[in-house]
């Protein structure tokens, strides 16, 4: 019989005054396999535990229960205690007498025959403990960040300043993402590519820093600390290694009329193209689907100009393998597209933009040098119109959520516009002005009040063309606005010459397909889900893998700069050590007895089952079992109450301990009295 | 010892005395189910079980013409029952026995299969340790069995020996005699067979003149039964004779034909829960390390984990071999150890069997290809 | 063609015909059909390896076992790939066994059989009559061109009244309904043993440590028993309602799968089987689903 | 008749050995002294030993008839029998029914040369027996005994073995099937004390056949896994002793002990009770596929 | 109401079995220590990681054990320390209460509850009404009548 130690606490009159502990003592002491039982007034203090360090020496014990406060309180400091006098910690358990009894019952009678119970079922449920040591994992200090917008390269570059290797993998040409793309930034309106750029370069030059642009996670494999990634390098057709970067190929390319992605789609770029003057790296890169070589079989133009040599038609995927130990997700945001709005047009008028074109509009490097003009004849617009959440927070439009960012951009565009265009007007259209953060609801009244942005609550509910006489004789086309002021409660049609759409954030294209590859749970939009809307906003659920920007949800540059560092600080913490260590409450599989449904697989949220073959003496697949990889399992023990046969158990709350604890709970009250009477006879 | 007969129509006045003399009564009844009245057509048969008449009100459930799903082995051999209760406390441990709660009991409307069973089973129970649980019943149970005139399609009793009014085993057997064309009354042949079975009449008769009546002489029915039991025996449809089958079996253990012919067997237990002979159990302890019973309870060769080692290692890792050992077990070994086959040819095995495996068919199998075999060698010769 | 009537010996022709072929052409190493049995009207499953003895396959309307329990006996599954005669509602069993990874849909050949409801004891059993499955879906071969006739659907399910009895039962009634039908039990694990989901090597009423279920055939592992069986079967009976016709003691299992079965489809409608592609109920979550019943 | 045959007598444990990691010996005494008196059993007899609360375990008696007042059984903790078997402690009490089963044919080994072949756990039956004839050791003539084990820590008895390593009046011979490493392998191949020889690395019947004992006027004992048995029975006959000499114990799943349970019928035997000790010889009479 | 019982000590207490998950529904009980929340005594709680790993059998042993009435508690949706242990085990019990129900078990002796680890108060009130409609409903004598042999 095991040899167990029952130890309770008066917790000074907080336990006695309800529970007879000295009772509760004398009761366990008739319980099999309990050697000794004693109350003391302060367990936790010193002389306390040295009573069950004593104890645990000399009465050789092989289980301790202490009876007190609950376990959130004091389970550390008594396992600790039995540590030092030998006993495996995971031997030890407690008993919550004080908050689940003591606290909530004012009949003595009843507060210590329910302590004597839920300590009997706690000394039951330390018969079936064993020794348990807790887990290590080993850790690769290196990391991935995925994405090379803001967040991914504030990420990078805070890891790698912490001296920590850092794989980036960007999906497109560049790193920069779409803050290499704003025009100037809210609440200051600092140049936006000033303050990006030199970080760019600073990750382009950083020794700790491993770059992969025009790249993409093909796969991810492992679990924290021993990640395994594959990247596949997408064919550039230009080798970079090469290429001096000197542009000759992009002026000579034939190709002009390409829509540029940097430039959402308000200017054009060639078939051989580097993205953005500021590009990092700064080599182009062909688009195979439109290079005349490429779709019509000659031209080779590009090749022919190049000094170096450096274009490779036959150049082709590759993929590299990477260890790494954490992974970052930074892989952004897009904005929804306009014909996603019947109502608006569907896309159809040229002059209604969204936000991200107009920021290429009012950029300096934009397509118009900076000048706000209307697309469709390049005129001044003299009446403009911003409409905010767009998309956004509409169920209809399947967005029920606020994209965050608009009010300040919207806000930042009309004042943009007075600045460029004095004598126009701007009206914005909202619904609710959401400008919380340091300077950012100043900025917003002034724009309204410096800048003569005309704020108006309310939906626009259409928009269409009209061509109208604009009174000098000429023809033009006009958006008629239909909209309403709910706040005066009156109908408002407005002719403008360009309407701005802020259109709703979602998750870059592709979100769930990684969030699948890296085992990790998303939301029904997308956006990645954290291990803790609170209290753990940067890591994802699944072990070793952290978040950063618009990857969980719509964030702004600060936002999504601090979460960024919070996630390469989440990642050094864990590079701080070389091992991993945590707590041995892992699932465990009995491979004879599971069968291999692996409805535990569909139900594990850590992906920490996998498929293990059993292959009998000639080497055949016999059959297919679940394993479980303890450096993912979390202990959740979902993945047992699943299983019909049982086939897998949860460290630390094994069913053998559980079936102890309910069946300490006796049949009927009159049990517990002929014990101790029987006791007292045996005397 | 006597013969008598009984009139039908005082088999219930009968039943009365046996419950007035304080004896416990146990017979066929339909087993009130939870059946509803309505489609439910999968399960429109009856179950027939053998239960305690507790009163007289209760003598209009038993049925007599039916056969009983499952055998009256339970009576001596309960599927479940205690056979110590411990208790183990910081004082001690404490066993105490269990009584076998052995009442006089009279069984009535065994089969003489079901009755040659339960001496089967004596054998086994009483073989150099006697299991008291079982032959304590055994001795207080007066086995009162009932004749078989219209065999099924799955019995087979003539096979393994026996026929559809043998003795063995009874105390007492009481034959419808009315169901034989020659005879036009509705009466039974009672033999007494044992002298637990004349004390019981006895004890019936001794304590009313009006039930001595209804016993009257018997003796002239006894070569009517003969030519009866006969017939019965012709109409039978299964009649191929096992008597041989232990050389076969043997010749035939590793044979490709046996397992082929069990490949079928989805391994429940359903046939040994059936069967009248089948008595292989479980010893295992209900309740806590504290208190509890140590419980006796039906097991199956069928079952997979019944030789599996603590180890892993299972020796009858197949079904087959598992099928294969019921067979032996029941032609073969149990003859070479008790005299007889245990089997006793009621057929319910054939019936319950949810696959349709088929005992005697398969020993049909067998001997067909092993004659034939034979054959083949001895014209090779 | 749409038609009630089967004319039972082309179907078993085509049967042989096709057994012969996929034997012959090494596509499969073992078929499981029907054979004559030892006594009438009960044809007993059987197993043909060699092409030579598919004239042992027979196919009539008593043939009313689901095969499909074989696949994952330890003496059949080693013999992959396999051809297994189905019917509409054996190979909703079949598609179960690819949806639990216990069969790889590539190694089951299904040979599916139109049905107009089959012959248990010479009765149309309670599952034939609102059989939706009557022209077998997810096979690898539906048999001849017939067309049965599905639109005949009662609307009331075969076992509507018995259920209506139960719900209308005070549960105080329900359950000495339920006790006495388990009491019954003998514990011979038939149920089980034809279940084709219940393919578990080790049956949680054999696990030990801890004991869950108790194995002694009295009320307490009764009960536990039979309604942790039809537990661990929500979501996965495809209510062949073999356990039913295997008990020989008559426990009512039907009433309480068929439950089961509707509780699922009412609640995820779910119904199992029927889709190589579906998700256990049980195995997958919806963040709308019915908490009424939690406080 | 009257007698309970399922009743246990109740013993207490009065000393543990722990052989291995998951291996262990109890010594138990039995708590009635009328009992403990009319007790008595025979070297190769078993018993059922139970937990209460979890039910019974088959083991052979390991301790020698010749130890009087305490019996032992050695067991691997396996399941939830011997799990709870092996939560005991000392002065806990566990139930026992025995002796059953037959017993090594002792008076037949007297004056012959005897060979003990005992792999790992398989080492407990033979224990009784060999202490059993060196407690009478003029009794017989040469004494051989070869033990092997998985590796050097899964040995059970190893104070025992280092025992009969001392003796002169024996030729022990140990083997393991493997080492971990190359300086474990040299401490076991050294003597470690006595008249040993120094450990073995190999099977079982390749060690045999190296031995090449001479085998005239002996009677082989084996006992061992299921797997060990077979070849080492193929190899004894190979080397010239014929089945009848050769003796072995089976160990099978066990419920009642006395022939009733149905559980160890294997042909037309119950091994426990015609069993489970064995000749070769009446061991090739049971079919061989039901092992 | 703890007044009452020391008068009727005679009345029948029923013994309430719960199953609680550690993040969640213990903190909240312990929550209600914390601010003296007094409720019925008849309640015993048994510690698990999430309301995943609460399994039927769980529920099944207690009523084996003689519990009178059984409570399964854990976090809110949402609010599942391991993101969807809590909605497996919404499904799970939503079949295994309704099975219950259908086997003649009555609901109100199986209560399932989602209290937060704010919810001392609803931890307490929750507890007392279980341990109140159980009383109303007498002991289980159902279950206890089934015995092992």
């Amino acid at each position: 019989m095991a040899r167990i130690g029952v130890f309770v606490c008066w917790c000074g009159e907080n336990i006695a005054r309800t529970v007879d502990v000295i009772r509760v003592a004398e009761a366990m002491k008739s319980i099999p396999g309990v050697i000794v039982s004693l109350d003391y007034k302060y367990m936790c203090s010193d002389p306390g535990q040295k009573i069950i360090k004593d104890a645990i020496v000399n009465e050789r014990l092989s289980g301790v229960v202490v009876a007190l406060c609950s376990p959130l309180m004091h389970e550390k400091t008594f396992r600790t205690a039995a540590k030092e006098a030998g006993l495996n910690p995971f031997l030890l358990e407690v008993a919550n007498i004080r908050e689940h009894c003591s606290w909530v019952h004012e009949d003595k009678e009843e507060g210590t025959k329910k302590a004597i119970e839920i300590t009997r079922s706690v000394v039951e449920r330390v018969k079936q403990n064993y020794e348990l040591q807790n887990i290590t994992v080993p850790i690769t200090n290196r990391a991935l960040v995925i994405g090379g917008g803001i967040a991914g390269i504030q990420a990078a570059l805070d890891i790698a300043n912490g001296g920590h290797q850092v794989i980036m993998v960007e999906r497109t040409p560049s790193i920069g993402g779409h803050m290499a793309g704003l025009s100037e930034t809210f609440p200051t309106l600092d140049c936006s590519q000033c303050i990006l750029t030199p970080r760019m370069v600073e990750v382009a030059r950083h020794p700790n820093i491993k770059l992969y642009t025009y790249s993409e996670v093909e796969s991810v494999h492992g679990f924290v600390g021993n990640f395994k990634i594959k990247i596949r390098k997408k064919a550039r057709s230009v080798d970079i290694n090469i290429c001096t970067g000197c542009g000759i190929c992009q002026e000579k390319c034939p190709q002009k009329k390409i829509p540029s992605e940097f430039e959402c789609g308000t200017g054009f770029r060639k078939a051989i193209y580097i993205p953005f003057p500021q590009a990092v790296p700064n080599k182009p890169v062909i688009d195979r689907e439109h290079c005349t070589y490429f779709t019509k079989g000659k031209c080779k133009l590009c090749e022919k100009v190049c000094g170096p040599k450096a274009i490779r038609y036959d150049q082709v995927d590759e993929y590299v393998e990477e260890d790494v130990g954490a992974i970052v997700v930074a892989t952004g945001y897009e904005v929804i597209n306009s014909d996603k709005f019947p109502e608006y047009g569907a896309g159809r008028f040229k002059d209604i933009i969204n936000g991200l074109q107009f920021e290429r509009l009012a950029s300096a490097s934009g397509p118009t040098e900076g000048k706000i003009v209307r697309p469709s004849d390049g005129k001044e617009p003299e009446t403009i119109v911003f409409i905010a959440c767009a998309g956004s927070r509409d169920p209809a439009k399947g967005i029920p959520y606020c994209s965050k960012i608009c009010c300040m951009y919207t806000a930042k565009h009309a004042m943009l516009y007075h600045h460029k265009i004095h004598h126009g007007k701007a009206y914005v259209f909202y619904m609710d002005i959401r400008s919380a953060g340091k300077g950012y609801d100043e900025f917003v009244r002034r724009a309204i009040e410096q800048d003569g942005a005309i704020y108006v609550r309310g939906r626009v509910s259409r928009i269409y063309e009209k061509t109208i006489n604009d009174g000098n004789g000429n023809e033009v086309k006009k958006l008629i606005v239909k909209g309403v002021d709910t706040l005066m409660n009156e109908t408002m049609e407005i002719e403008a010459d360009m309407v701005v759409l802020a259109t709703a954030v979602k998750p870059s294209p592709g979100a769930a397909q990684l969030a699948q590859k890296v085992g990790t749970p998303y939301n029904e939009y997308e956006f990645f889900s954290e291990a803790h809307p609170k209290l753990r906003p940067v890591e994802s659920n699944t072990a070793g893998v952290f978040l950063a920007g618009c990857t969980q949800s719509p964030k702004d540059i600060p936002e999504s700069v601090a979460d960024a560092s919070a996630a390469a600080s989440k990642v050094q913490i864990l590079f701080s050590k070389k091992e991993l260590e945590r707590d041995p409450y892992v699932s465990i599989v009995n491979a004879d007895k599971c069968f291999g449904c692996f409805s535990c697989e569909a139900v594990c949220p850590y992906r920490a089952i996998s498929r293990e073959e059993i292959k009998n003496r000639k080497g055949e697949v016999v059959r297919m079992v679940a394993q479980i990889n303890k450096g993912l399992c979390q202990g959740c023990g979902g993945c047992i109450s699943i299983c019909r046969a049982k086939a897998c158990d949860l460290i630390g709350y094994t069913d053998e301990q559980i079936w102890a604890q309910i069946h300490s709970y006796p049949a009927d009250e009159a049990e517990i009295e002929t014990e101790t009477g029987d006791e007292e006879e045996d005397k | 010892m006597k013969n008598y007969q009984l009139s039908a129509k005082d088999l219930a006045a009968f039943f009365e005395k046996v419950l007035s003399n304080n004896l416990r009564l146990i017979a066929p009844i339909k087993v009130k189910q939870n059946e509803s009245q309505n489609v439910t057509k999968l399960k429109n048969k009856a179950h027939i079980l053998f239960r305690e008449i507790p009163s007289k009100d209760d003598l209009k459930n038993i049925v007599i013409d039916a056969y009983t799903d499952m055998s009256a082995k339970e009576i001596f051999f309960p599927r479940s029952e205690p056979v110590i209760e411990y208790t183990n406390k910081k004082s001690g441990v404490v066993i105490k026995d269990i009584d076998p709660q052995a009442k006089e009991t009279v069984l009535f409307g065994a089969r003489p299969c079901d009755a040659f069973g339960f001496s089967l089973l004596e054998r086994l129970f009483s073989w150099d340790y006697d299991d008291p649980f079982f032959l304590k019943r055994r001795e207080k149970t007066t086995v009162i069995s009932l004749g078989c005139t219209s065999p099924l399609e799955s019995c087979f009793c003539t096979s393994v020996g026996l026929s559809p009014m043998n003795t063995e085993g009874s105390d007492i057997l009481f034959t419808p005699m009315s169901n034989n064309n020659n005879d036009k009354e509705d009466r039974y042949l009672v033999e007494v067979i044992t002298p637990r079975g004349e004390k019981l009449i006895e004890s019936i008769i001794g304590i009313s003149s009006d039930l001595k009546n209804i016993f009257t002489e018997g003796n002239s029915l006894v070569q009517a039964k003969a030519a009866f039991e006969n017939k019965v025996k012709e109409q039978m449809k299964r009649k191929e004779d096992f008597k041989d089958i232990t050389e076969i079996l043997k010749y035939k253990f590793d044979d490709s034909q046996l397992e082929s012919e069990t490949y079928r067997c989805l391994g429940c237990g359903v046939c040994s829960m059936v069967c009248p002979t089948c008595h292989c159990f479980d010893i295992v302890d209900e309740g806590e390390a504290s208190h509890g019973y140590r419980m006796k309870n039906w097991d199956s060769c069928s079952f997979a984990l019944f030789t599996k080692h603590g180890g892993g290692h299972n020796p009858r890792d197949m079904q087959f071999k598992r099928c294969r050992q019921r067979y032996m077990h029941k032609l073969h070994y149990y003859r070479e150890k008790f005299a007889d086959a245990l089997c006793v040819g009621c057929g319910r095995c054939v019936k319950a069997c949810p696959v349709n495996l088929d005992i005697y068919s398969v020993v049909y199998n067998l001997k067909k290809a092993y004659a034939n075999n034979k054959n083949k060698e001895d014209k090779e010769k | 063609m749409t038609t009630t009537n089967i004319n039972y010996s082309d179907l078993q022709q085509e049967i042989r015909d096709l057994s012969k072929d996929l034997l012959e052409s090494k596509k499969v190493n073992i078929v499981i059909g029907y054979g004559a049995g030892p006594l009438n009207e009960k044809p007993i499953p059987t197993f043909i390896t060699n092409a030579a003895d598919v004239d042992r396959l027979l196919y009539n309307e008593h043939c009313y076992h689901n095969l499909s329990v074989y696949l994952t006996k330890a003496e059949i599954r080693p013999k992959a790939p396999w051809a297994i005669v189905v019917k509409g509602c054996d190979a909703r069993s079949i598609v179960g066994l690819v949806v639990e990874n216990q069969i790889k849909r590539e190694d089951v050949f299904t040979i599916g059989m139109p049905c107009n409801g089959v012959k248990i004891e010479g009765n149309l059993p309670s599952k034939c009559v609102n059989c939706t499955v009557k022209n077998p879906a997810n096979v690898s071969k539906v048999v001849s061109s017939i067309k049965i006739d599905s639109s005949a659907i009662i609307e009331q399910h075969p076992l509507h009244q018995d259920m209506e009895m139960l719900n209308k039962m005070s549960a105080e009634e329900r359950f000495q309904f339920w006790k006495n039908e388990f009491d019954r039990c003998i514990r011979c694990y038939a149920c089980r043993q034809i279940c084709p989901h219940c393919f578990c090597n080790t049956c949680i009423a054999e696990k030990s440590t801890p004991q869950w279920i108790s194995t002694t055939p009295g009320s307490r592992g009764n009960f536990a028993w039979n309604a942790i069986r039809a537990f661990h079967l929500v979501g996965r009976c495809v209510e062949c309602m073999e356990c039913s016709r295997s008990c020989p003691m008559g426990i009512r299992l039907d009433l309480l799968n068929h439950y089961l079965a509707e509780e699922v489809k009412n609640s995820y409608n779910f119904i199992s089987g029927m889709d190589f592609e579906q998700k256990p109920p049980l195995t997958t979550y919806n963040l709308k689903d019915n908490q009424d019943f939690i406080k | 008749m009257c007698k309970n045959i399922y009743r246990p007598m109740l013993t207490k444990i009065i000393s543990i050995f722990d052989e291995t990691k998951d291996t262990r010996t109890l010594r138990l005494e039995f708590c009635d002294q009328a009992e403990k008196d009319a007790f008595s059993f025979k070297a190769g007899q078993f018993g059922l030993y139970s937990a209460f609360g979890s039910g019974e375990a088959v083991f052979c008696i390991s301790s020698s008839p010749t130890k009087k007042g305490y019996i032992e059984c050695t067991f691997k903790k396996i399941g939830k029998v011997t799990a709870s078997l092996r939560n005991l402690d000392i002065g806990d009490v566990v139930g026992f029914r025995g002796a059953y089963g037959n017993h090594f044919p002792i008076d037949n080994l007297k004056g012959k040369n005897l060979l003990f072949i005992g792999g790992g756990i398989g080492l407990a039956p033979l224990r009784s027996l060999i202490d059993n004839v060196l407690d009478l050791r003029s009794e017989f003539a040469k004494v051989t005994i070869l033990c092997g084990a998985r590796s050097i820590s899964d040995f059970i008895y190893k104070d025992q073995i280092k025992e009969w390593e001392g003796r002169s009046d024996l030729t022990l011979v140990k083997t393991v099937d493997a080492v971990a490493n190359s300086q474990e392998e040299s401490e076991w191949k050294m003597a470690t004390s006595g008249h040993a020889t120094g450990g073995r690395i190999g099977l079982i019947p390749k060690i045999l056949s190296e031995m090449n004992p001479n085998l005239t006027d002996t009677l082989a004992i084996v006992c061992g896994p299921p797997i060990m048995i077979k070849f080492t029975l193929q190899e004894l006959e190979k080397l010239g002793l014929p089945a009848a000499r050769i003796i072995t114990t089976l160990e099978n799943r066990m419920k009642c002990g006395f022939g009733k349970c149905g559980r160890c019928n294997i042909g037309p035997i119950y091994i426990c009770k015609e069993g489970p000790v064995f000749t070769a010889e009446e061991l090739k009479n049971l079919p061989a596929s039901d092992f | 109401m703890s007044k009452n019982k020391t008068e009727l000590k005679t009345e029948f207490e029923p013994r309430i079995i719960a199953f609680v998950c550690q993040w969640c529904t213990y903190t909240g009980a312990d929550l209600a220590g914390t601010s003296r929340i007094q409720y019925a005594p008849n309640v015993r709680i048994i510690k698990l990681p999430c309301t995943g790993r609460i399994d039927v059998h769980f529920i099944l042993k207690a009523f084996e054990q003689g519990a009178d009435g059984v409570i399964v508690s854990g976090c809110h949706p949402g609010d599942c320390h391991y993101t969807s242990g809590n909605y497996y085990a919404r499904r799970r019990f939503e079949m295994f209460k309704n099975m219950m129900n259908f086997l003649g078990i009555d609901e109100k002796r199986l209560q399932f509850a989602w209290v937060s680890a704010a919810e001392g108060r609803k931890w307490g009130s929750l507890v007392d009404e279980v341990t109140n409609n159980v009383r109303a409903l007498g002991p289980f004598d159902n279950y206890k009548s089934l015995k092992i042999f």
